[in-house]
Order: structure tokens, then C-alpha cells, then sequence
């Protein structure tokens, strides 16, 4: 951090509104493109992109019409064409949609032309259950995109970091899909507008006893209960991925090393998601030193409900996490 | 459209049962929203009543419909179970999908309402699934995907429109065009006025109505849904009207155009279909108000049902994800 | 096996070909559509479907416009309205395409109604590297899908093994991904027509030293190594999973438990593929009788590469599994 | 189409240049895979060849294009260096590509070749970007979208053609519509005879030329272009053609229509352009041949060139996955 770094307070939703405003003030090739985010739309649904076109022009920062495929093509086209384009798709679920344009192009057009062109796209997109949206409005699939070479995926826990992954992401050679958590919008934090490198994971806790690695809100209920688990003399050592593919391995493995013991968590779907592969590189490493099993908790095997009730057990709750840290303890 | 059939006084009367029960349904749903007595996404079809009311008509319970997250109203026209509904949108056990699937994913296959999808663009190619089966049941029952405006620009529009006029499909695509899509007008979303011109890209007919013109809505449906039955294969029909409460209840609502807001109010068809109903002397003011009041007391019914309802069990997160129950 | 079984030798495009005609016999609701199934196009590019537009007419076996959401959205809605539709998608890479429809609605629409409707459709598509067809041809992608809920994913290794989970998917009542291998389609093998069950395993060759678990043409691999490796006194027990979603936990644990090592191979990338699910869930359950952590071979993080040393070396092939079961039995 | 600018004398021999090469190139790979020595999957642009020709004529090296799996023809006509063509297409490390792509992933930047795709309406999504990019740049520049007829009936095709319409992007949707899908011809595929026909559904205007017809197919290229260098936007083309080897080298190809077959064979574009240069006295037979012979001389070299490059490394695998190599 330099000492000319100032240390102000944002939510997160308006951190990664901060980061479009100075990304496109300080590279006029930086673009942004999805449903409703001029400012005749209003900014973008949950206003991320608010302002953007009233600075910076309708030229550079378009609403377009309901048409993933065309979106990111047209961001594909662009970024070929020398631009940074930020493309919107609003909800993650409907990535599904414009899936081939990400997978087989925007992932694959630097290998297949032998480096000869490259895609620097950013796709911001947000998700999380919680909210009662029901079955196609809150899934998490990032185990699609770290499974997919040539695309890199990230998932900021926290306003500040949220400001230095876009920032680093709409600077990067290459694709990378932005996952931003729904609930956790109008959390606060300190933000310095440092940039964040991808593909380091980030330390958010220090402790002795066991290792939580998760991404995303799950960071946060993690936090919380190292914090209630500290009472109880358990150390409990946070590892904040930010960046899922490519991810920090050496971090991570830094940190089981010391613990002996880890958890691996995400909300999306526990099997088959990316929780699988952590436990795997860790236990591939560690063999020896690794005193248990890697835990690893997840959603249940469903489509997200929509009853309370259900909503509420689909997804790895605190408790839930702090069961995984006492199974991994024993 | 004047060759149109139109609706006989009976049938008038039915659309505005239809029509009235959305109204008033949507208008305690959102009183049950304020009072935090419901918690879920609502997309109120408010404006939109006389569309589904017109086309259900002509229906039978057998024919199939796909519609989307703002489907409330195409639900109710064609009958589903209110009480069903509400313990739906509280989320409880009784809820025609036991609470698992919410107010966007509304269904009851006993009526026909075989999907609701929260993707847009989605019901179409369904709905074509729907017509490729009822044709070769040969049973003449027609299947209706429901969408709006926005939908009509992205590719699943074109795939559908093209491989139900290819095999003339008994589907009708029915669009209705509230103006917006979220916060986005046509000016940011296509260069054609009319949604209906786009059918002539298929070899299929398409037509523009106002939607909310009893008359116009009945008449086209009708022509359409027949020459469905008849083997002849898709329309498009194209249904003018508003939507009163914006895209998602509690949106603030600075995209829209004000003038067009306030003469879109002055058309609200509702009001416009009860003074006709007693100016024609189809029903009188006593007899359409008792209509109303019997639509709450149904209404007080199934919300009080619904409240009383239990929660599904968790163990509901291992059921339907398959047919068999996973481990 | 009853004894009013007869076994012929077909190969895998045979097997195929045989199981639609049969199920389409056996029962008038199944129908098949895809673009070029019908005889009029010479019943699928690879003959799949040869033969069936002419014995159960065009109704029922529908050559399609180049439409893949539409395709799958006409298969999911006759399933709803009560058929079973075998829906083709050419390659398995344009199945990112109709994603929309597989993921956010066959998989989900059972749930999302409680149970009221079901979608009993089977998505037939073929992939494989080897033929030189470079990054938007050959992937394996089943991770995506054994990663989603309410979609079952087979994958056979054998003419035998690809009639009897076909049968088995058409006749199953939800969505079935079935994954064919392009390079095996003319590979014969006996075939009894008897039903597979989904979700169960074959131990395919019996061994004590080592267990090495794959799918698809990796089984092929194996028993290949295996055979190879028997000259030397290794004896390697080879696992074909044949379901990869719902996959045969007991059937694996059961063969490890005896081995206690363990080799996980798929075609597919190997950062992210099922392989890690199913070393976690090994590791989880044998810890403790696991002598070695478990081994995992998949191909490089990279698109499909065109020119022939670099596709040989990009997928998992026999020398490559053969140092993976030498590691494990380090 | 009477009043389309004609191609003068010059520009016809630079367009049979184009096209000699397409043709002669095409028939010594195919000689070339039948003797083993190339392996991929081939699709033979013979019979296209007048249509990339006679629209690469009024582009620039720095305009845009995307093609398809089926598109060397598209390149070659646009000035791809036949060396890195050939080296590419057996997998050399000298390729355009490093032997990375192949056949159908051709691409080379400084020729204005972004992007060559193997999945069928791609083309066309990123094509609008590109253009996208251009109206940026401001320099007038235009992005081609190469597809063929059966790609019309794809979602991307139309969420393309509504985006660029909207956004009046200097793109031209150029359509070789060659009767056929793999082996899928109109009947199967749609029900309007014209593709063109489309375009009005999204308010850009469409036509249909006959592609082999090297006066037309310039004509609509010309003025398309000019339009889109003008900033009003996009146009659709279909241009008519056929392919002579069918869809992929080595088919049966029972599937086609004898007599159509033999009706394309006679209107060859290759012959009737050759003969109508010496006849309209543009070019000698002599001079004709001795273009053909330096073509033949060309291929030669480059195809000798390919065949004694190394192979990429191994370690190319963890090259361009992303910008910088992974460990
Ligand atoms: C594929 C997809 N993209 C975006 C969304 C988000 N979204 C939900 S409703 C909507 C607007 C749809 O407008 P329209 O089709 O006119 O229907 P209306 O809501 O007006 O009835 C959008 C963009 C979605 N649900 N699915
Ligand atoms: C999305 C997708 N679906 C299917 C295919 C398989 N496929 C490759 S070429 C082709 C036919 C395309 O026909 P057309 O668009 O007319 O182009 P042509 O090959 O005739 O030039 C098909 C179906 C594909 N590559 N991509
Ligand atoms: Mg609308
Ligand atoms: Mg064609």
C-alpha cells in the first residue's frame, strides 16, 4: 500500500461502480455494453453502471437489446478490434445463453490463432441465493468456466477487493468473468482503489488450527465464524480465492502446510464443484502432512428453491461451515 | 380485423370475470408485498388483464400454455387453482409445486399450464414441444407461448417462429407488448415498429392488436387458435398494452415516459370493460359488482388457506430433483 | 445374462442405431429429431439414426433447421407433453449453444414444479479428439453437466455398454446426456441388447494392485495399459463408470478398499473434471486405507489443438496412464 | 440490381485472379488429401469462388472479416499468404497459426482476418463487434460476416442483424446461401424461398444476387460497402451459389439433387468467367494461362515450403492459453 493510498468507505456495488468510472477515465478503449446499463435504463438494474453513459457517451456505453449472444459477440468483436469491453449479463443463469460465444470464442481465439489475437473482455455478472428468486436466478457456476481453459474467473468477498479485481480484470489480456454475489451489494468496506492482482488469493484471517478457503459471500460467513470460534479457542485461518482459475495454489497450500487441516467452501452445488479440485491439489501436495480429509460444503444437489425454508438449507449457511470446521478438528 | 368474430355478450361477460380476478388478485398480492406478509420477486401484470381473459376463452383446459415470470394473469384466465396459487407465492407445502418453484415457475399441468420460465425468450421453443406433441396425439389441442416485447430480439424468438411455421405447428405466439423490457423501450431495442412484421420472415401469419380491446384480443386469438386446430399451423399475434406497476414491484420507474404513462392510465381497460358491460346491459352495476365481491371472499379464502399452510420439509431438496428420491 | 440371449457383434454406431430402432419398436411415444437424423439426409453424418425416418416415418423422426435451442426446447416440451424425444446434437461443443434450455429447463423443471411435470428426454452428441478437428470439435464437457442437478450423464466404452444405456436413457424418466465417442464408433463388440442400468459401474477387468476408474474411450486406454502392465505382475483393476452422474460410489470405493490406489483418467481437461469429484469423494472415504493420494489424468489446460503432435499430446493416451498407475503404485 | 455499379475491365481479371487461385488451390488440396500427405477435415469452397472475389475487390487489407469452417475461399480472396495457409493447414509450426487452429480457425490480422469459426451463426455476433470497433476507430472501415444459408436459421443470426440494424453498424451480412446444409436443403430448413426477405425484420435492407455472377455479386457488394463506409449501417446479401464438392470431402452426397447438381455443373463460374474474359478481350488465352500457370507455381512453392517446417513444440500447449505462458 502506498502512503498516497486513500482509504475510503463503499459498498460494494458502489466500489464496482467506482471501478468502471476510472477505468473508462483513464483508457478511452475501455467499453461497456449489457441490458439497461445507460443511464436512460437507469444505470443497470442494481445501478453498477450509473453515470457511465452520461460521462463518458452512449457510444462507448451501451443498453442493448435482450440478446446475450449478440452481447458478448459484440464484446468479442470489439475486444479483437483493440477495445477493453465490460459486458453485462445480468444474472449469472443466464450465461447459459451466450454460452458458446464465452466458452468456444472468447476462451479459445488466442490458442486457436496462435496468439495472434487476443480477447480482453471483462463479463460482470451477479448471483447468489437469498432473495426468493427461485430456481434460474441464483445459481453459482463458476466450476464451468475454471473447467474451460483460455477464460479466467474471479469473485470478489468485499467492496475493496471488488474495486482492484475489475480494475485488474478490464486491464487483462484476456477474458475474465466477473461473479458478483447479489446479498452482498450494499455491504460496506474500506476501499483504496488499489489494484488487485488476479490470481492471488488473499489471507483474510490468520490462524493455527484449520484452513477455510472460499470465495465469494462465503468468505464473509467464514470471517464470522472464525470470529465466533475464536471464543472457543479454535484458530480458525481465512483464505479469500478472489481469483478461482487461474488460482493461488501456493497460498492456499502455504496455509494447510501450517493448519493441517482445511475446509473448502462455495455455494454452488458440493459436487462436481470447484471444491473438488482444491481438495484434490491439497491433498496431492500435502499428502503426510494433511491430518484429515479436506471438508467440502456446497449446496445441496438441487435447483435453487424457492421456499424459505428450503432457500435457506440449499445454501452453505454459518453453521453449516462452522460443522465442516469442527468435522475437519476432530 | 373487422372480419374478426367477435365476442357474444356471455362471453364478454366471462372475459371480465377473468379479468377482474387478475386485477384484484394482483391488487392483494401487492397489499400482502407492503405488509411484508409476502417476500418474493413480483411482476405484476396490472394493464394487462384483457390479453389472457380474451384468448382463455377459446381454450379448453387441455390446450397447452407456456408463459414467463409476469404469467399471474395468463395463469388465472385459464384457470388455475387460486388457492394453489397463494400457497405457492407464500412458499408453503400446499403450493401447487409445494413451494418449490415460486411465482416464476407457476404450473398445473391438470389446466394446461405446463411451463412458467424465468429466462427470457424460453417459452417459445417449449411451446413448440408442446404443439409437436399435441399434433401427434391428433387430439386438435393447440399450445400458446406467452412472451413480451423485449423477447422478441433474442435467437430463441427465431428458432421457434421458424421450425413452427416449418412444421406447421399448432402454436401461437402470443407477444405482449407492454412497451417496455425492464427499463428499455424500443428505441434501444429493435428498429421495427411492428413485432408482428417479423412473422413474414417464417411464412407465417402475424398480426398487431390492442390487446387490451376486448373485441380486437378475442377476435384474433380466435381466428388464430382455430386455424391451429385445423392443422394450418402458427400465428403471431401481437398484443398492444401497458403495464401499470413497472417491470418489478417496487422499481423506481424514471425510464418511463410520463405522457405516455398518463395516457396509458387514462386507457386502463378494466374500468373501460365494467361501464361497457352495464352500458350494454350485459351485466348490472349490481350484478357486476357482486361479481367483484365474490372474487374477494374467493381471494380472503385461499390467502387464509395459504398462511395456515405448512413449510415444505427439508427433505423436499431430495425430492423432484429426480423422479426417484436421491439418496 | 438369461439364456434366451443372444449376442452379436456390432460396433458402436451399430449398437446405436440398433437401441433407437428398438426403442422406437417398443414404444410409439419415443421419437428422435436433430438436424440431419432423417433418411432424406442420410440419417445422421455419422448414420446414427439411419433407417428410422423410413421405418417410423417423418412425425416421429424429425430432421431439424440448425437450431439447437429450439431442438432442445422441442424435445423438453414433447417430453413435457408426454413423449420421449432422443434429441442429436452434432458435437458436443455446440451443445454450449442450447445450454439455456438444458441446464435452466430440462434439469430444472421437474423440481421447479414440485414434482407435477418431468422431462424424460435424451440428448444424444459425440466428441472425442484424434480426427483432427481442432478447438470447436472435440471437447469433452460432462463436468459442466454432472455439476448440474436433475440431468444424468452416461458416457459407454463399448458397443454392448452403448445399446444398453440408451435403452436405459430413453426409457428413463428424466433428461439423460448421452456422450458418444466419435473415435470408437466403428470399434465392434459383442452386444447382448440387455438393458444397462444407469448409475451403475462395471469393473471391467479384475485386478488387485491398482484401480484406474474412467469412462468413454479412457476405459479403452486402460484396458489396454492393464494388459501391458499384467507381462510385468502388476495387476490393474479397470473401473468403467458408464454413469458419470449419478456415479457409482460403492462400485469405486468397493474396488479401491481392495486396491488401496487409485487412478481417475478422463479425456476431458484435467484442472476442474469429474476426475477431482471423484478422488475427493475416494479420499474422504478410504482415508486411511488410501496408501498413495489418488492419481488424475485428464488433458492439458488448453483448447483443442489442430496439428497432430500437439492433439496427441494434449489428451490422456495408454503411455500417459501408464505413468499415472506407475506413480500410484510408487 | 440494373443500376449496381459494374466492374470495370481491370477489376474483372483482378477478380478471376482471385477466384483462379481459389479453384486451383482448392483441387491441389484435394489432390493433396487424397494422396495422404494433408489430413483434416475439408470443406471445399469450389463453385464459391466468384463471391469472396468479387466483394474482396472494394475492401482494404484493414476491413474486417469472419468466416467460417468453410471459408478459405473468404481468404484467399482477401490476400491470406498462401505459405502460412498451407503450412497451417498441415499443422506446422510456420502457419498463421502455429498449426494451433487448422482449417478452420485461419486467421491473419493483418489481412483483416480476425476470426474464422467452426460453429455455425458465429460469425456474425463477433463480426458486429468488429464493427462495433471500426465505427470507434472512425476510419470508415467496414467488418464482413460470412455464413452460409443455413446459419439464417440460427439465434445468433438474428440477435446479430437486430444489433446492427439498432446500432446502424458498418457490417455486411454476406450469406452464400449454396442450397445446402450439410445435407439439409430448404425443405427441411425453412419456409421462405428468399434469406433476404429477413433483413426487413429488422428494418436493413436485403437482396439476393446470383454470387457467381462476378457483375451482381460486385455490384451488391459495392454499394453494401459504400453504405456502411457512409455510417448507415448494414446490409444483408445473400448470394447464390453452389458447392461442387459437397459438405465435407469425402461424403456419399445422396442427398443432393441430381438435376440441380448437374444445372449448378453447367453454370460453372469458373469456365463461363475465363472464357468471357478472352471473349470480351480483357485477357489472351495466353495470358489467361499464363495467370493459371503462376498460380500453379505459387501453390508449388508454398505447399513444398509447409511440408519441410517443423512441427510445433510441445510446449506450445502452454503457450496463448492466455497472454502470458502458464507454469
Ligand atoms: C435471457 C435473459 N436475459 C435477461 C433476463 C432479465 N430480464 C428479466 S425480464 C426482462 C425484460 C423482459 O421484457 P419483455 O420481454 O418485454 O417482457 P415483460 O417483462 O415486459 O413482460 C429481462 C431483461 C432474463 N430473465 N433472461
Ligand atoms: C451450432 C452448430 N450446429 C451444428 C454444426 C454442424 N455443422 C457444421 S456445418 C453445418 C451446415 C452449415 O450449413 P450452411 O450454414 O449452409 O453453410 P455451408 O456449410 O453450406 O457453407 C452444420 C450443421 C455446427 N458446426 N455448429
Ligand atoms: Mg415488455
Ligand atoms: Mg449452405
Amino acid at each position: 500500500m502506498t502512503d498516497t493510498t486513500t482509504i475510503t468507505k463503499m459498498t460494494m456495488i458502489e466500489a464496482i461502480n467506482a471501478a468502471l468510472h476510472d477505468a473508462m477515465e483513464a483508457d478511452p478503449k475501455v467499453l461497456v455494453l449489457g441490458e439497461e446499463v445507460a443511464d436512460p435504463q437507469e444505470g443497470g438494474v442494481m445501478g453498477g453502471t450509473k453515470g457511465l453513459s452520461t460521462r463518458f457517451g452512449e457510444d462507448r456505453v451501451k443498453s442493448t437489446p435482450i440478446s446475450e449472444q449478440a452481447i458478448i459477440g459484440a464484446a468479442i468483436g470489439a475486444a479483437v478490434g483493440g477495445y477493453k469491453p465490460v459486458a453485462e449479463i445480468m444474472l449469472m443463469n443466464f450465461i447459459a445463453v451466450p454460452m458458446d460465444m464465452i466458452v468456444n470464442h472468447a476462451a479459445k481465439l488466442r490458442f486457436m490463432s496462435g496468439g495472434q489475437t487476443g480477447v480482453p473482455i471483462v463479463i460482470r455478472t451477479m448471483t447468489g441465493s437469498g432473495f426468493s428468486t427461485g430456481g434460474q436466478h441464483a445459481d453459482y457456476l463458476e466450476a464451468w468456466f475454471a473447467h474451460t481453459a483460455g477464460i479466467k474467473v474471479v469473485a470478489p468477498s468485499n467492496p475493496g477487493d471488488a474495486y482492484g479485481l475489475l480494475r485488474a480484470a478490464i486491464d487483462d489480456p484476456d477474458p475474465v468473468l466477473f461473479i458478483e454475489n447479489l446479498p452482498s451489494y450494499w455491504t460496506p468496506g474500506p476501499v483504496t482503489k488499489e489494484v488487485v492482482p488476479i490470481g492471488k488469493a488473499k489471507v483474510a484471517r490468520e490462524g493455527t488450527d484449520v484452513t477455510v478457503i472460499g470465495h465469494s459471500l462465503m468468505v464473509t460467513h467464514a470471517l464470522g465464524v472464525a470470529e465466533k470460534l475464536a471464543a472457543e479457542g479454535i484458530s480458525v485461518e481465512v483464505v479469500d480465492l478472489r481469483t478461482i482459475s487461474p488460482w493461488d495454489r501456493e497460498t492456499v497450500l502455504a496455509s494447510v502446510r501450517k493448519t493441517g487441516r482445511a475446509v473448502v467452501v462455495h455455494e454452488a452445488v458440493k459436487q462436481f464443484g470447484i471444491g473438488a479440485e482444491i481438495a484434490s491439489v491439497i491433498t496431492e501436495n500435502l499428502w503426510g502432512t494433511l491430518k484429515r480429509p479436506v471438508e467440502r460444503v456446497g449446496a445441496a444437489f438441487s435447483a435453487v428453491p424457492f421456499s424459505k425454508p428450503l432457500e435457506t438449507a440449499f445454501a452453505p449457511q454459518p453453521d453449516t461451515i462452522e460443522a465442516a470446521i469442527r468435522a475437519a478438528l476432530a | 380485423m373487422s372480419n374478426y368474430p367477435k365476442p357474444d355478450a356471455a362471453t364478454l361477460l366471462e372475459i371480465y370475470k377473468k379479468a377482474a380476478l387478475i386485477k384484484q388478485n394482483d391488487e392483494r398480492i401487492i397489499k400482502q408485498m407492503m405488509a411484508g406478509k409476502l417476500v418474493m420477486p413480483y411482476y405484476s401484470p396490472r394493464g394487462q388483464e384483457i390479453i389472457p381473459s380474451a384468448i382463455s376463452v377459446s381454450l379448453q383446459d387441455d390446450d397447452y400454455i407456456c408463459t414467463i415470470y409476469r404469467g399471474i394473469h395468463d395463469m388465472l384466465a385459464k384457470g388455475f387453482p387460486l388457492g394453489e396459487l397463494w400457497a405457492e407465492l407464500a412458499g408453503r407445502a400446499t403450493g401447487t409445486c409445494k413451494g418449490k418453484g415460486g411465482p416464476m415457475h407457476l404450473t398445473c399441468p391438470s389446466k394446461g399450464m405446463m411451463v412458467t420460465t424465468g429466462i427470457v425468450g424460453s417459452s417459445m421453443p417449449i411451446a413448440n414441444g408442446l404443439g409437436w406433441a399435441a399434433k401427434l396425439d391428433g387430439k386438435n389441442r393447440v399450445s400458446v407461448a406467452n412472451f413480451g416485447d423485449g423477447a422478441a430480439n433474442i435467437g430463441a424468438f427465431h428458432e421457434s417462429m421458424n421450425m413452427a411455421a416449418l412444421w406447421k405447428l399448432p402454436v401461437i405466439f402470443l407477444c405482449q407488448n407492454n412497451l417496455y423490457a425492464e427499463h428499455t423501450s424500443m428505441a434501444y431495442s429493435r428498429v421495427v415498429e411492428k413485432i408482428s412484421d417479423r412473422a413474414a420472415a417464417y411464412g407465417m401469419p402475424g398480426v398487431t392488436v390492442n390487446g387490451n380491446d376486448p373485441d380486437e384480443m378475442y377476435g384474433a386469438a380466435k381466428v388464430a387458435i382455430e386455424r391451429a386446430r385445423a392443422g394450418e399451423g402458427p400465428t403471431l399475434i401481437e398484443a398492444m398494452t401497458f403495464r401499470f406497476n413497472g417491470h418489478l414491484l417496487g422499481e423506481a420507474g424514471h425510464y418511463m415516459d410520463k405522457a405516455l404513462y398518463a395516457k396509458a392510465q387514462e386507457a386502463d381497460p378494466m374500468p373501460i370493460l365494467r361501464a361497457r358491460l352495464i352500458a350494454e346491459g350485459i351485466a348490472s352495476e349490481d350484478a357486476v359488482t357482486a361479481i367483484e365481491k365474490e372474487i374477494e371472499a374467493r381471494i380472503d379464502a385461499a390467502l387464509t388457506a395459504a398462511y395456515e399452510a405448512p413449510f415444505p420439509d427439508v427433505s423436499e431438496l431430495k425430492r423432484d430433483v429426480f423422479a426417484e428420491e436421491i439418496a
